[in-house]
């Protein structure tokens, strides 16, 4: 009944990415109270130091499935899946907000060290498999980002949309916690995997029938499918740039991960709840997220509603989940979200690369004429646009080739069909940003100049060149190597 | 029926009314202190009800924290802003939000009917019944023994959520230096 | 030579992406014009190896290679070349050199990039041509309108952003679904043998139910309609062409748009041939529909881009006719396909020099409009000849490829359907009408405009890209047998057996 | 014979029901973040409720851990209303109307 | 040999066109002229060796051309009687043609394109006549077509004449599409396009009813063809207009050999014809009708080139009338005559229209006689031909026509054709009375230039004159003592097949030898009084009575001078309403309709959005309601 939990080298070693970050938080913590070190470079290297740490440590996780502490801590290809994109996504965002104009404010020790414990809180929810456990790593990770979303360099607008996202967050967290208590009490059970494992029993239940449509909708509101997504775009526009990528790939990853531990296993025995819901909230968010982006001057708002749009995809392919055995809708998941995490960091770091303390809220107008002014970054952005509306030869359209393989392999005809008619809208949009760069002429940005890229060393380039080069080889070369090192982690939840 | 069996239906019916009117009231009330004060007891008589569950610690920790800790925050920071009176209107309805409110109450009346199910048949019964806790030394003891075992990771990480909330606390709640907001040229550009 | 043989196909394809990418690193302009030239040159070299050593008798894929893409979808890059495509590999290949020698002189700003993104779309073209794998045509299917895209946005006209806005959403709406087809296709070949597979010669074999067929090969045939363009899908063709640059024109005109009848050919037809039975009279409708309709609104354009546009909605609604012309005892008709192929490549050819002609007339007078010709011929005697010869070409004058495909045509669908025939053959009289009107408003008449007096006739590169089109327009209409040859076996086999279609591999 | 534990949940359905009005209706800052208090509280009987329904203990720690969280969020969010305060002089949320479209 | 004779003018037009297109006027009359006698001594040479042969029908193999699935449609030529006259004709009348022609261009700057042009028509017409396939045929066909359009719009700075060639060329696509459905229809029934293919399949045995139908169906849509290229109702509206093209070119294209090639097709396939007496009907009305109506026009036209071409859309119609009545040899021998009258005619014309500085109205003429009077010799031999003055070869060629149509369809017909007879003789020599006869009516400038044309041009008219008066003698019916040699001449080209030969036995029944010479002495006559009605009003200029005749019968007058408004009545019920159903097309179906939906789509698309973002206030409140009305739905509707 009372297990003692056993912390040998193996638990060791999957806590460690976990164990660094919450003690490079406390260096950072402290450095926020001495000035000696409290300096910008210092804070810098602590911060950086241990994700890298981190995630080098990540990738030292085992990727076999071992539960430690009764659950609440899972090793396992999933679970370093995430590990180590969340990790490596927060690092590359570390180093390009160094170049970043709100760099002195976020490298300061207080800010430094929320991000990292909020960090932890992702890692600890992505390697979980206890409700608990992942309740804490949730809030722990969504307080975190309400403060970073709004104060390291608040404003009216920073602020508000922090106090939104904060109010519509903890009611989606409510929403959910609502559905693992029904579930709870329908299953007896907090752990994911006996809860998932007991759900074909009580599958009819009122219980198990409602708490698995809240945990939907929480999921949901997470991964920000209409009608729950409205939180992202007022959280995307407030928050600085560099917050805003990391939000929008490591949220994903978060939630994506503990979607799939939910639903794949437990699909079947939930279908006539959690299939029809998904495809309801797929085919919105396809139709309104690409709809609403189609009318957004603001660059940072239209990727948001692009982002409503691509769960949107990633939901299609988790209606997918339910065929016995099938690990293809996961890795199509995996895969898409692999692709979505590098065109959307690619795409945040341009506007980061391009925008200045004066003018960090680019709009569409202000990409005017820029293939003459800085010619390579029009040319990244622009073939992170294509792979966003998904053509061919990029990643994106893999990813599509990949969801509507799982979904028509499912039958669902329709949604595909919304799919495609979402994705020609889409590409209006992203075409937009393209006829404004290459077709337009440059017009004079009206709220003075956007920063002129003249450093080709640097992070926020390198950033830019290898998330082009990736969105290229995993659009051409390599989807079929990609797909088949996401084998393991698919197998790993597909249901057997 | 035995009346002996009566009186804990009477005292959860009681209980559930008290804290289904609290709650409504809290939510209805137009000055938020009110609302405060209906929280407190609303969160009271939950307390209770854990108790009559027999979940005591539960009980106990729910009046230490909900009671003395948080919603004496909420009332500080009540005190503490001085609200005008334009933020103590109360509520508003437009026809958009009565339908909405419409919707919404027929759809838990909906809900709540599937809430109503009996328990599901087939559950193992766990091994901790009332009695089988009071055996094992008490709800406390339980309690503890489980949370710092099994639940020890999670406790690990909710010290970290609290430091983060404290950190957190500070450095948003802190008086800025005058204004820096001129940063943001475009703020009220709108959309 | 033995290595080269066995890739060359992946060479022909690649090799203007490389010199592609080439341009784009190298700065100058007159690094560029010559690598590109001497890039397609290389390139039409390529090609014509492949097409000596290209075996008529045989009916198979040649030249087959094929690598591992995606293993565990059995998606495959897989390069092969038959009757069918070949013919159209070459047109593309020869098109190019002249294409990128109009570009010779001209001084377009960013004309690097724009000669990169020529090169770019070539590989895109070609590709399309030689994938025989379903994904892979499918990359090359989309990537090829990223180019053209910017072709058309950069160096296009006025109206250049909606006009390629309209040409890229239009064509992706389309190709989409063909694309979730195309997946339905190849799950069910899963279902049927367990095995993926992305492979043309593996999904020939798919049998699928009626319904099944027909959702699908809706779905192939709108995207492929789409390109082609079928009416009522055209409106974005006349749009597209009058916005884009010369070059641009011509590589739409002569190449693009035969990928969609490209498509009917290999993919829609053979994939879902009961399909075809319930919607081949609606394609020919709609193909006669297309030649009615498109001839008269060309008559009656004032832009002479525009009215070759809408010539090519006519010209290829015969290749459609054509190509789904099926007889009384089920076959396909083997005279309608060869037609349509040879269509094709004549319609390449004879409207490409048409939009390179209405170019030259364009750089030196900066506008279109019909009416502000007239008298041209004496003026530009040279320019008179090439203008006749291609308009002749289009018209399908007896002794001009036109005249073979047409006639061709017109054969195979008169034997399938009289009336779809007559109805046709009018387009072959409305044919003579707008493109005689053509020519009579530029060429003849009195020089009305004072500027047209002192126009000067063709420069020698000019002369250099037309003469040979010029040429070609006439030789194959004389002797279209040695055109033929190489493609006789490959229709014949597709006419018979469209119906349990496959395609083997030579030296297999 | 004790109550019914689906009675709990209909109570806690209640609450978490006027929670969520609360959150839709409420212009003040403050009474949306009670609103909020409100809604995890009623998720909380719920847990216990099954808990002991089930014959765990489980549920109880959850709790634990939620009203935990809640006091965070509570302190966390009353710290953003106060800044918030400072800025617009206001807790209304008719007032935030930066981030529309 | 053969082989040269095709490709001597290709290599003239190749040499004038292409390499020399700056040669002076003489280096390109030379080039062209020494092409046509070149091809003009291969041709005759090739008949000799044909004749001599035994006239045997000959394919003689070329290299193969279009072959696809079951069709192939080799290069391949065929010489037999018919053709062996065909190119005689063509190369020589179209030598003499060319030698005329250097004269007649004397005033032009550059003569290169236009010999050229006049190069590559002969070579597409002895394609025409020697293609042994239908195929090969029509590449002839719609390449002489072409050459006529180019010639016709020669001097193309005239929009007139540019509009005038493009007519002629659309309206004989309109023929070409019948051809073109008369060879799908050929091919789908009989499996080749070949001629002597065909007329072995169609010799060795009898059809069965769908291929009788069918044939009944390729003859008619190969006359539609016909129809075209010959000028028959309701496709001669070119021909007049053709007249824009230099005279030469009217000479050789619109009057010898172009236009004959309608009859030339139709008897090339006379077999076919037998086989449908239906069409054959069809044929002898159209072609009677043609004639009827054309000479109708030409009573009146003042235009000396518009006379001449009604009379030649006249004597076509009477070709065809003969093949009609299945009296082919007649309609080549009329063939072999006007083409040789005709070519004579349009050239006198055109020296007449040169000395009048390219005045061609004839009532500014009269009275040339005097300054030209080798031309006025020719051109007597020219009109006394054509009117069939008996020794002359029109004589011959039209009484055989006449009669045979008197004896194949009926009195009708030939009352008819007796008819047309009279206003030919009326309106040609009226014509060559307000020519050469009478005052002349000039301005003074015109009259003090009037001169005889240099030799150059004179002496094809002299050997041309010489066949008008002597090719007739080839054909002497039996009647006046003949034989007839070339109604014998060209019986192997005739095939009446087995089927059909009941139907057609009547021409080879002896008729009563006085019948024809009766209707001989009645066509002669009306001759005689129609030409005295001319010479009377019109030797003196236009006689006064005819102002009166005109204003009384105004309303025919102007019927006939217009044309019978046909031009007019196409135009406005065929032309226009398809140019104003274009412009709705493309304005209004294209523009609106079609656009109209693409864009519309967007424009909902964009419309949706703004309207949502509009409606989203940026209040927190309505991002909660939207959250739970979305969870509840989704509550309500999925779980209960």
């Amino acid at each position: 009944m009372f297990s003692f939990p056993v912390f040998d080298s193996a638990f060791y070693l999957v806590a460690a990415p976990v164990l660094i970050l919450v003690a490079g938080s406390l260096v950072a913590l402290m450095q926020s109270v001495f000035k000696p070190i409290s300096g910008q470079g210092a804070v810098e290297l602590v911060t950086t130091g241990s994700i890298a740490a981190a995630l080098l440590a990540g990738l030292a996780m085992p990727g076999s499935l071992q539960d430690f502490v009764a659950g609440a801590l899972l090793s396992g290809a999933l679970s370093r899946f995430g590990v180590i994109l969340i990790l490596a996504v927060a690092l590359v965002v570390c180093l390009m907000m160094r170049e970043h104009h709100i760099a002195k404010a976020f490298f300061r020790g207080e800010v430094a060290s929320i991000f990292l414990m909020l960090l932890s809180g992702m890692l600890v929810m992505v390697a979980s498999d206890d409700v608990v456990t992942l309740f804490v790593g949730l809030e722990l990770a969504s307080i975190g980002l309400y403060v970073v979303l709004g104060y390291i360099q608040p404003n009216r607008r920073s602020q508000e949309g922090a106090i939104k996202y904060f109010i519509l967050g903890s009611v989606g967290a409510a929403i959910l916690l609502f559905g693992f208590a029904l579930l709870y009490a329908a299953c007896g059970t907090l752990r994911l995997s006996e809860m998932v494992a007991a759900l074909p029993a009580v599958a009819n239940h009122g219980w198990a029938q409602l708490g698995g449509m809240l945990v939907l909708a929480g999921i949901g509101f997470k991964m920000a499918l209409v009608p729950f997504h409205m939180w992202a775009p007022d959280a995307y526009e407030s928050a600085p740039t560099g917050i805003t990528a990391f939000m929008a790939t490591t949220v994903k990853v978060m939630v994506l991960v503990v979607a799939l531990r939910m639903f794949t296993a437990a699909a079947v025995s939930m279908d006539d709840v959690w299939q029809p819901g998904f495809i309801v909230l797929a085919a919105l968010s396809m139709i309104v997220g690409n709809v609403m982006a189609l009318v957004q001057t603001n660059l940072k708002r239209m990727l948001a509603y692009s982002s409503i749009a691509h769960s949107g995809y990633m939901a299609v392919a988790i209606v997918a989940l339910s065929a016995a055995g099938a690990t293809l809708p996961v890795r199509a998941i995996l895969f898409y979200l692999l692709t979505y995490v590098i065109v959307s960091l690619g795409a945040f770091g341009v506007l980061m690369a391009l925008e200045t303390a004066e003018n960090d809220q680019l709009t569409v107008d202000d990409l005017s004429g820029l293939s003459k002014k800085s010619p390579w970054v029009a040319l990244a952005l622009t073939v992170f646009m294509f792979s966003f509306g998904g053509m061919p030869p990029t990643a994106g359209f893999i990813g599509k080739f990949f969801v509507f393989n799982a979904a028509l392999n499912n039958h669902l005809y329709g949604l595909v069909v919304v799919g495609v008619i979402g994705s020609s809208i889409s590409l209006f949009y992203y075409l937009r940003l393209v006829v404004r760069m290459y077709m337009g002429e440059s017009a004079g940005a009206p709220f003075g100049a956007i920063r002129p890229v003249s450093r080709i060393f640097s992070v926020n380039s390198g950033v830019m060149a290898f998330a082009v080069i990736a969105t290229i080889l995993l659009g051409t070369v390599l989807p079929g190597v990609a797909m088949e090192r996401l084998n393991r982690a698919a197998t790993e939840v597909a249901r057997k | 029926m035995d009346a002996l069996y009566a009186i804990p239906q009477l005292m959860f019916y009681l209980l559930a009314g008290l804290v289904a009117i609290s709650s409504l009231m809290v939510v209805t009330s137009r000055n938020p202190v009110t609302s405060a004060i209906f929280l407190v007891l609303d969160l009271f008589f939950v307390a209770a009800l854990y108790a009559k569950l027999d979940a005591h610690f539960t009980a106990a920790i729910q009046v230490l924290v909900y009671a003395g800790a948080i919603v004496v925050l909420f009332v500080f920071v009540i005190m503490l802003l001085n609200l005008k009176p334009d933020a103590l209107r109360g509520i508003r309805f437009s026809v958009g939000e009565a339908v909405v409110l419409l919707v919404t109450l027929i759809g838990f009346v909906i809900i709540g009917a599937e809430l109503a199910s009996p328990v599901p048949e087939g559950l193992p019964a766990g091994p901790l019944s009332v009695a089988a806790i009071e055996e094992a030394g008490g709800n406390t003891h339980v309690l503890a023994m489980r949370m710092f075992t099994s639940f020890l990771w999670p406790f690990e990480i909710a010290s970290i959520l609290i430091l983060l909330a404290i950190v957190a606390c500070v450095m948003v709640a802190r008086k800025e230096k005058p204004e820096s907001g001129k940063h943001n040229l475009k703020a009220g550009a709108g959309r | 030579m033995e290595w080269f043989n066995s890739h060359i196909l992946s060479i022909l394809t690649f090799f203007p992406l490389l010199v592609s990418a080439a341009i784009f690193l190298v700065p100058g302009e007159n690094f560029a014009r010559t690598a590109a030239l001497g890039g397609s040159i290389l390139t039409f070299l390529f090609s014509l190896h492949v097409w000596h050593y290209f075996d008529p008798a045989s009916a198979k894929l040649q030249f087959v290679e094929s690598y591992i893409w995606m293993q565990e979808f059995g998606v495959r890059a897989i390069f092969g070349i038959d009757g069918i495509s070949l013919l159209l590999v070459m047109l593309t290949t020869a098109l190019m050199p002249l294409v990128l020698l109009s570009l010779w002189n001209s001084h377009y700003k960013h004309l690097r990039q724009y000669i990169g993104l020529i090169m770019a779309l070539q590989t895109g073209m070609i590709g399309a041509l030689v994938a025989v794998d379903l994904v892979f045509f499918y990359v090359f299917w989309e990537a090829m309108l990223i180019p053209m895209y910017f072709i058309i946005g950069i160096w296009g006209g006025a109206r250049r952003i909606y006009a390629t806005t309209k040409f890229i959403l239009y064509t992706v709406v389309g190709s989409l679904l063909m694309l979730a087809a195309a997946i339905a296709l190849y799950l069910n070949y899963y279902r049927q043998t367990g095995i993926y597979s992305t492979s043309l010669l593996d999904l020939y074999s798919v049998s699928l139910d009626p319904r099944t067929q027909m959702w699908m090969f809706a779905a192939f045939a709108l995207a492929f309609a789409i390109k082609v363009p079928m009416w009522p899908f055209h409106t974005w063709l006349p749009d597209a062409h009058v916005e884009a640059p010369t070059a641009g024109s011509v590589i739409l005109a002569g190449v693009l748009l035969k990928m969609g009848t490209y498509g009917f050919l290999r993919f829609a037809i053979p994939l879902f041939p009961l399909a075809l039975q319930t919607f081949a009279p609606v394609l020919i409708f709609l193909g006669i529909v297309g030649i009615i309709y498109g001839a008269l609104t060309a008559w009656v354009q004032k832009d002479a881009k525009k009215l070759v546009a809408y010539s090519s909605v006519s010209h290829l609604g015969f290749v459609v006719i054509g190509s789904v012309a099926i007889l009384a005892d089920g076959t396909l008709s083997s005279e309608g396909l060869t037609g349509a192929l040879y269509q094709m490549i004549n319609h390449g050819v004879s409207t490409g020099a048409l939009f390179l002609l209405v170019g030259v007339i364009y750089e030196r007078r900066h506008t279109r409009m019909l009416a502000d010709f007239g008298g041209l011929a004496s003026v530009m005697p040279w320019f008179a000849v090439m203008l006749i010869v291609a308009t002749l070409g289009s018209v399908g004058l007896p002794g001009t490829g036109g005249f073979v495909g047409e006639f061709l045509i017109l054969l195979g669908t008169f034997q399938a359907s009289p009336l779809a025939g007559v109805l046709a053959a009018t387009g072959v009289l409305l044919g003579a009408i707008y493109m005689l009107t053509l020519c009579r408003q530029i060429l003849f008449g009195p020089v009305k405009h004072e500027e047209n007096k002192s126009l000067k006739d063709l420069t020698p590169i000019e002369f250099a890209y037309l003469a040979p089109l010029a040429i070609l327009v006439i030789v194959m209409g004389i002797f279209p047998d040695f055109f033929l040859n190489k493609t006789r076996a490959s229709i014949d086999h597709l006419a018979r057996n469209y119906k349990s279609y496959s395609l083997g591999v030579e030296g297999h | 014979m004790s109550v019914p534990v689906e009675n709990y949940f209909l109570l806690s359905s209640f609450m978490f029901l006027c929670g969520l009005l609360g959150v839709m209706f409420r212009r003040n800052l403050i009474m949306v973040l009670m609103s909020i208090e409100l809604m995890l509280n009623a998720v909380n009987i719920i847990f216990v409720a099954a808990s002991r329904q089930l014959g765990q203990v489980d549920g109880q720690v959850m709790v634990l851990f939620v009203i935990t969280v809640a006091a965070c969020e509570a302190a966390v969010g009353l710290a953003m209303v106060i800044a918030l305060f400072r800025r617009y002089g206001t807790v209304n949320t008719d007032f935030l109307r930066l981030l529309r479209g | 040999m053969i082989w040269w004779m095709i490709l001597f003018p290709l290599i003239g037009a190749a040499l004038n066109g292409l390499v020399f297109r700056k040669a002076p006027k003489a280096a390109s009359h030379a080039i062209a002229v020494a092409a046509m006698l070149a091809s003009f001594v291969c041709a005759a040479l090739t008949f000799k060796q044909f004749m001599e042969a035994g006239g045997q029908a000959q394919v003689i193999r070329g290299f193969p051309w279009i072959s696809a699935g079951g069709f192939s449609a080799p290069f391949n030529l065929i010489l037999d009687r018919l053709s062996g006259l065909m190119i005689l004709i063509v190369t020589g009348i179209g030598s003499l043609i060319h030698i005329y022609a250097g004269g007649y261009m004397h005033e032009e700057e550059r003569t290169s394109r236009f010999f050229s042009y006049l190069n590559l028509f002969v070579f597409m017409m002895l394609l025409l006549v020697l293609g042994d396939n239908m195929l090969v045929m029509f590449v002839g066909w719609e390449g002489v077509g072409l050459c006529s359009y180019l010639l016709i719009g020669y001097w193309f700075q005239d929009d007139a004449n540019a509009a005038a060639g493009m007519k002629a060329f659309i309206v004989n696509r309109i023929g070409d599409i019948g051809f073109l459905l008369g060879i799908f229809l050929t091919f789908k029934h009989f499996g080749t396009v070949s001629f002597s293919e065909l007329r072995d399949m169609i010799g060795s045995g009898a059809l069965d009813a769908v291929k009788l139908g069918a044939v009944g169906w390729i003859t008619l849509c190969l006359f539609i063809g016909a129809c075209g290229k010959s000028a028959q109702l309701p496709l001669y509206v070119w021909l007049p207009d053709a007249m824009a093209g230099p005279t030469p070119v009217s000479a050789l294209i619109h009057a010898a050999t172009m236009v004959t090639a309608g009859i030339y097709m139709m008897t090339r396939v006379n077999f076919l014809y037998f086989l449908s007496p239906g069409t054959m009907q069809v044929v002898a009305v159209v072609g009677g009708l043609t004639a009827f109506f054309a000479a109708t026009i030409a009573l009146v036209q003042n235009d000396i080139k518009k006379v001449l071409a009604y009379s030649t859309v006249s004597q076509l119609g009477y070709m065809v009338m003969a093949c009609g009545v299945g009296a082919f040899d007649a309609g080549v021998f009329h063939l072999l005559t006007h083409a040789c009258f005709k070519a004579l005619l349009f050239l006198g014309a055109g020296s007449v229209i040169v000395a009048m500085h390219h005045k061609q109205d004839m009532q500014e003429m009269g009275g040339l006689r005097k300054y030209m009077p080798v031309t006025h010799g020719v051109f007597l031999v020219g009109v006394l031909a054509i009117i069939g003055f008996p020794g002359l070869s029109g004589f011959f060629s039209k009484d055989e026509i006449l009669w045979k149509t008197f004896v194949g369809g009926g009195p009708l017909m030939w009352g008819l054709g007796a008819v047309t007879a009279g206003m030919t003789s009326f309106y040609m020599v009226r014509l060559l009375c307000l020519t050469f006869y009478g005052p002349n009516r000039s301005d003074h400038h015109t009259r003090e230039h009037l001169h005889e044309t240099p030799a150059l041009m004179w002496a094809p008219l002299v050997v041309l004159a010489l066949l008008s008066a002597g090719v007739g003698y080839l054909g002497v019916p039996e009647v006046l003592g003949g034989h007839n040699l070339f109604h014998h001449y060209l019986d192997p080209v005739m095939m009446v097949p087995q089927q059909a030969a009941e139907h057609w036995a009547f021409m080879a029944e002896h008729h009563s030898h006085s019948l024809e010479i009766g209707l001989m002495a009645g066509s002669v006559g009306i001759m005689f009084v129609a030409s005295g009605l001319a010479v009377a009003l019109y030797s003196r200029g236009p006689a006064a009575v005819l102002s009166g005749l005109q204003s009384r019968f105004k309303g025919a007058y102007d019927m006939l001078s217009n044309k019978y408004y046909v031009d007019e009545i196409y135009d406005a019920w065929i032309v226009q309403p398809l140019r104003d159903m274009s412009a709705f097309l493309w304005g209004i179906i294209d523009v609106v309709v079609i656009d109209g939906i693409v864009n519309g789509v967007g424009q909902l698309c964009a419309l949706a959005g703004g309207l949502a973002s509009f409606r989203m206030t940026g209040s927190v409140h309505r991002h909660g309601m939207v959250l739970v009305m979305g969870l509840v739905v989704l509550l309500v509707v999925l779980v209960t």
